[in-house]
């Protein structure tokens, strides 16, 4: 592993911003404001590194200390997901909050790993591929949790069916799910779609993905073992999603000063088809050791964080990531957010076992560098040094804040205006119009004009699906052992009462798993909210939290992973709080679910509960 | 009848997922001089008349607005046909 | 009776047809889109999919794939010793079919522009190919159509041609899904050896995961597509 | 740095939908002198060096094998990129 600075010009060299030049010039301005850091996050950064940062390193932790990677203001709440899970919760939980996705036992030696996240923004700017590169991204993480990825699910949300921008971004977003969805042959076996104008500058685009694994191939992202490799695969680096990043890179060129950066990210949905199964094939060989997939903040994530959870540190040489844009500046490869790339902790014996897998699925693999035992995260830049940092205070331990919340006062005036105030249907025919009418608005229509853009066939497990209250898939053909999950959310509840309003989206999908014939086991949310500066918003979703907390204590499931995506809103205004929630239950033989529906004449109907 | 010819390529910065496809699959083929591939759009749209200046416009702005995607799309051309084409 | 599955890049429905094949009673073989090699089988099944991200036409580059060679050679015209290899194409198979020139015409993008995914009935009409001879002349079934370029083209002569020979294996009934030239959901070469269809008969193979049982108005259970691969069992033994 | 554009258009009497949803669209959005268009493929492919008659053919074979399907395509054009393209 040589290295190779000869490849830089002297002029190159002299403008590069290495770990020695910092250490002699603390004095130079750096754009961290720019980058959206606040001055004592700053600050913070030059004291874990007792000197500035160089452009690299700030590029690295400005994105990583990112409210959308660090979780900053949300984690003090969301730590009651792990308080409140009891021993008896976790009786079925083989990987917990924290990994890239929970993993549950659902029994026979399988278990199953699911998660939910958001892209609502990408997918205002850009419906098609916003909403593509969500399932993307979302696959990717059942990837690398070692499993099989079997299913999506699509909550959506959008503003006025009849407004014209919705025009623009529902078929598109439409289109995206399902391009990406069925190019990678996962059934879509349900989701929401749901219409208020609160969501009209705000498209909320949620995915959730299902994936299946025996438990003795659960992966998990570490970088362990001195002198294993840290291998880089799947799609070239681009210049995608990296605005901000350009900043940075105007620093260090001089010439020409920095091109056009995309800031949407485009996706590959056969690329990533190929990256499935091509780690399919290297679980299987058993030649991987640790793995990531790259996702928001990209390398600078995935270096940092694997680093963080192994043993030791990591010495990486990031000239040879392989660049579709060979302009690209170092600090923008760390931050560049291409789509369906993944890394991979490897034993130096194993490596060539891994790269005949890589070849025949012709993905390109390239040794990024290796794991050290010196706790640092060094990487190298034509063999100068540009980043020198200890990893955990990349990906771990960045800010956190407690924000200040406050119950709005607005609230009174909301929950007083009851439906009393709505006129009621007097006569029979009053009665079967209000029926008619409200069988034909958008939030109760039929959703087959939508789901029929999805393939709900593929791979042959499909048992239920839409317009069954929940997905039902077959997960071992032999036994039927399989799953059925459902999402909810009725943000119109959430926004009269947010504590109750995500009890009762946890309630509603932990229902729809038990009509359909499921033993609920786990839970995964996704937490879309506004601006967590507001302390109304900050108070919707504290309130959010510590329902949803509450609420699986009482029905004994856990929170297994999700996400939260805040400064969903336009202007001031944000959009209503919506947590959706997930429920994966178990059914031990799938030819005794439920569907929904009356199949034959002459049933009798019950109501069952209040 | 006129005819208005409008090329629509992906940005250059921008991932292009069919172009990758095509170059892999001209290599295979044996057509390996070409090292790079884009693959982009080409619209004819037919007028009643003379394609001037003035429908020249009109079609630019119909590509900017509905024909291309600015995000990730450029407008690379827009001209009256040839008599050959 | 062995069947083989091609696995391109990009394949999708290669596994539904592997257990398609196990259900009939036939033994499936998993074949690879760089082996010129068929392991050889009896019959091949090109599966749905995006081979290659479809990214230039549907089936383009698979066409250009090592084991089609392989596939085009023996699925040639008949000789004197051998009547032809059976293929059956699945959507991006039927596609990859047509692309080869195996079969004649094009599918092309759908009229309503859109990805469709439904239960679509179809009615059998040609019932002397390798892959259809269990059904009954005009027989209904209900299977799984999933497709954005699944609209069959082809000019005049070449649909009455098709017409004429009787080379149409199956229409679609009640809706057009795709703006299918005269409905047409499926197509055969002269001798019936090579079969194209647009709808998905592997997904309707097993009770209780193919197109709801109301709807599946032959079997009743969901199962109408069994018939192509228990047609070719057959068909191939009596070849 | 040499490039060779290639335009592939369905052929006329080819059922061409996406031509018809622009036309629809374009007419939607107030664009009614338009009154039919096509929607084709334009593809640039890089060389090295010059592009002179041999590279052109070799292109024109690529077009024909790979980036068109004759029965419902035709190669319209086979071409040096211009300076301005
Ligand atoms: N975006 C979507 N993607 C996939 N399936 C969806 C989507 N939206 C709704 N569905 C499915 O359509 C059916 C009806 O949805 P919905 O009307 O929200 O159900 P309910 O009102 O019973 O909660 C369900 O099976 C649901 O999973």
């Amino acid at each position: 592993m040589t290295s190779d600075s000869m490849n830089l010009t002297p002029e190159q060299r002299a403008a590069l911003d290495t770990v020695e030049k910092a250490a002699t010039t603390p004095d130079v301005e750096q754009p961290w404001a720019a980058l959206g850091m606040k001055a004592d996050e700053y600050e913070a950064v030059r004291k874990i590194l007792e000197r500035r940062p160089t452009g690299s390193e700030l590029a690295m932790y400005s994105v990583m200390w990112s409210e959308h990677c660090s979780y900053k203001s949300s984690k003090v709440h969301l730590r009651q997901f792990g308080e409140k899970t009891t021993e008896a919760m976790k009786e079925h939980l083989l990987v917990g909050i924290g990994e890239n996705a929970g993993v549950v036992d659902i029994g026979q030696g399988w278990a199953v790993t699911f998660k939910v996240e958001s892209h609502n923004h990408p997918s205002y700017v850009e419906p098609y591929q916003g909403a593509a590169t969500g399932v993307g991204g979302i696959v990717r993480d059942i990837i690398s949790m070692g499993a099989r990825p079997v299913a999506v699910m699509d909550p959506l949300r959008f503003g006025a069916l009849d407004h014209p921008d919705t025009h623009r971004v529902l078929p598109g977003i439409v289109a995206g799910v399902g391009g990406y969805g069925n190019c990678l042959g996962l059934p879509n076996i349900g989701g929401e779609v749901s219409f208020d104008p609160c969501y009209q500058g705000n498209p909320l685009v949620n995915a959730l993905a299902v994936g299946t694994l025996r438990h003795e191939d659960i992966h998990l992202a570490n970088a362990r073992g001195n002198g294993n490799l840290v291998v880089l695969f799947g799609a070239r680096t681009g210049g995608d999603g990296i605005g901000g990043a350009s900043i940075l890179a105007s620093d260090t060129f001089t010439e020409g000063g920095p091109t056009k950066r995309p800031a949407v990210q485009v996706g590959d949905p056969f690329a990533e088809k190929v990256l499935i199964e091509c780690c399919l094939d290297l679980f299987k060989a058993d030649v991987v050791q640790g793995i990531q997939d790259l996702g928001a903040a990209g390398l600078s994530c995935a270096f940092s964080e694997l680093a963080s959870n192994g043993d030791g540190g990591m010495l990486v040489h990031l000239d040879r990531a392989p660049l579709r844009d060979s302009t690209l500046a170092p600090e923008e490869i760390l931050m560049s957010e291409s789509q369906e790339r993944m890394m991979a902790v490897v034993t130096p014996e194993d490596l060539p076992g891994f790269l005949e897998i890589t070849n025949r699925w012709d993905v390109e693999a390239t040794v990024m560098g290796e794991v050290t035992d010196t706790g640092r995260l060094v990487v190298l830049w034509h063999g100068e040094t540009i980043v020198d940092v200890p990893p955990r205070s990349v990906a771990h331990d960045g800010p956190v804040y407690e924000r200040p919340y406050s119950r709005p006062e607005w609230l009174d005036a909301r929950q007083a205006d009851t439906p009393d105030r709505l006129p009621k249907p007097q006569t029979d025919d009053e009665l079967k119009s209000l029926v008619v009418t409200m069988a034909g608005t958008p939030n109760l229509a039929s959703r087959a004009w939508i789901t029929n853009q999805y393939d709900k066939y593929v791979q042959g497990n499909t048992a239920q699906a839409m317009p069954d209250d929940a997905g039902v898939l077959r997960v071992d053909e032999e036994s039927g052992l399989g799953v059925a999950i459902a999402t909810d959310c009725n943000q119109r509840f959430a926004a009269l009462d947010p504590y109750t309003g995500a009890q009762l989206a946890l309630a509603e999908a932990y229902r729809n798993v038990g009509v359909a014939g499921g033993k609920p086991l786990a839970v995964t949310d996704c937490l879309n909210f506004g601006s967590p500066e507001d302390p109304a918003v900050m108070w919707q979703f504290a309130e959010a939290v510590r329902g949803l907390a509450d609420g699986c204590q009482t029905l004994g499931i856990p929170v297994t992973g999700g996400n939260v995506s805040l400064y969903n809103q336009t202007g001031s205004t944000a959009i209503h709080p919506t947590p959706v929630v997930g429920v994966l239950g178990v059914l031990d033989d799938v030819a005794r679910r439920t569907p929904s529906g009356w199949k034959s004449a002459g049933a009798q109907l019950f109501l069952l509960g209040t | 009848m006129g005819r208005v010819v409008i090329d629509v390529m992906p940005k250059p910065e921008i991932l292009d997922p069919q172009g990758k496809a095509v170059v892999g699959a001209l290599a295979r083929l044996g057509f390996k001089e070409f090292a790079g591939a884009r693959q982009g759009k080409r619209f004819e749209l037919e007028v009643e008349g003379e394609v001037d200046q003035a429908v020249l416009d009109r079609a630019r702005q119909a590509a900017e607005t509905l024909l291309s995607n600015p995000v990730i799309e450029d407008v690379v051309a827009v001209r009256a046909a040839s008599d050959q084409e | 009776m062995r069947i083989g599955v091609v696995t391109f890049p990009g394949s999708l429905d290669d596994r539904d047809a592997l257990r398609a094949v196990r259900i009939a009673g036939g033994t499936p073989v998993s074949l690879w889109h760089g082996d010129e090699d068929i392991k050889g089988v009896d019959a091949v099944v090109l599966p749905g999919g995006f081979s290659y991200g479809d990214y230039l036409r549907c089936g383009a580059i698979a066409r250009f794939a090592p084991v089609m060679s392989e596939i085009i050679r023996l699925a040639g015209p008949p000789t004197q010793t051998s009547p032809g290899l059976p293929v059956l194409g699945i959507c991006n198979g039927f596609q990859v079919l047509c692309e080869s020139h195996l079969l004649p015409g094009a599918l092309i993008r759908n009229e309503q522009q859109q990805f469709i995914c439904r239960d679509q009935k179809l009615r059998i009409e040609r019932t002397d190919t390798v892959w259809t001879n269990r059904y009954g002349k005009d027989d209904e079934i209900v299977v799984p159509l999933k497709n954005g370029e699944g609209g069959f083209a082809a000019d005049q002569a070449t649909l009455d041609m098709l017409e004429g020979e009787g080379r149409v294996v199956a229409r679609y009934l009640d809706v057009n899904p795709n703006g299918s030239f005269r409905d047409i959901a499926g197509i055969s070469n002269a001798t019936g050896t090579v079969v194209g269809l647009m709808p998905h008969p592997e997904h309707a193979t097993e009770a209780g995961y193919g197109p709801e049982a109301q709807a599946a108005n032959s079997t009743g259970d969901g199962t109408d597509g069994l018939a192509f691969f228990t047609s070719a069992l057959q068909g191939v033994l009596s070849a």
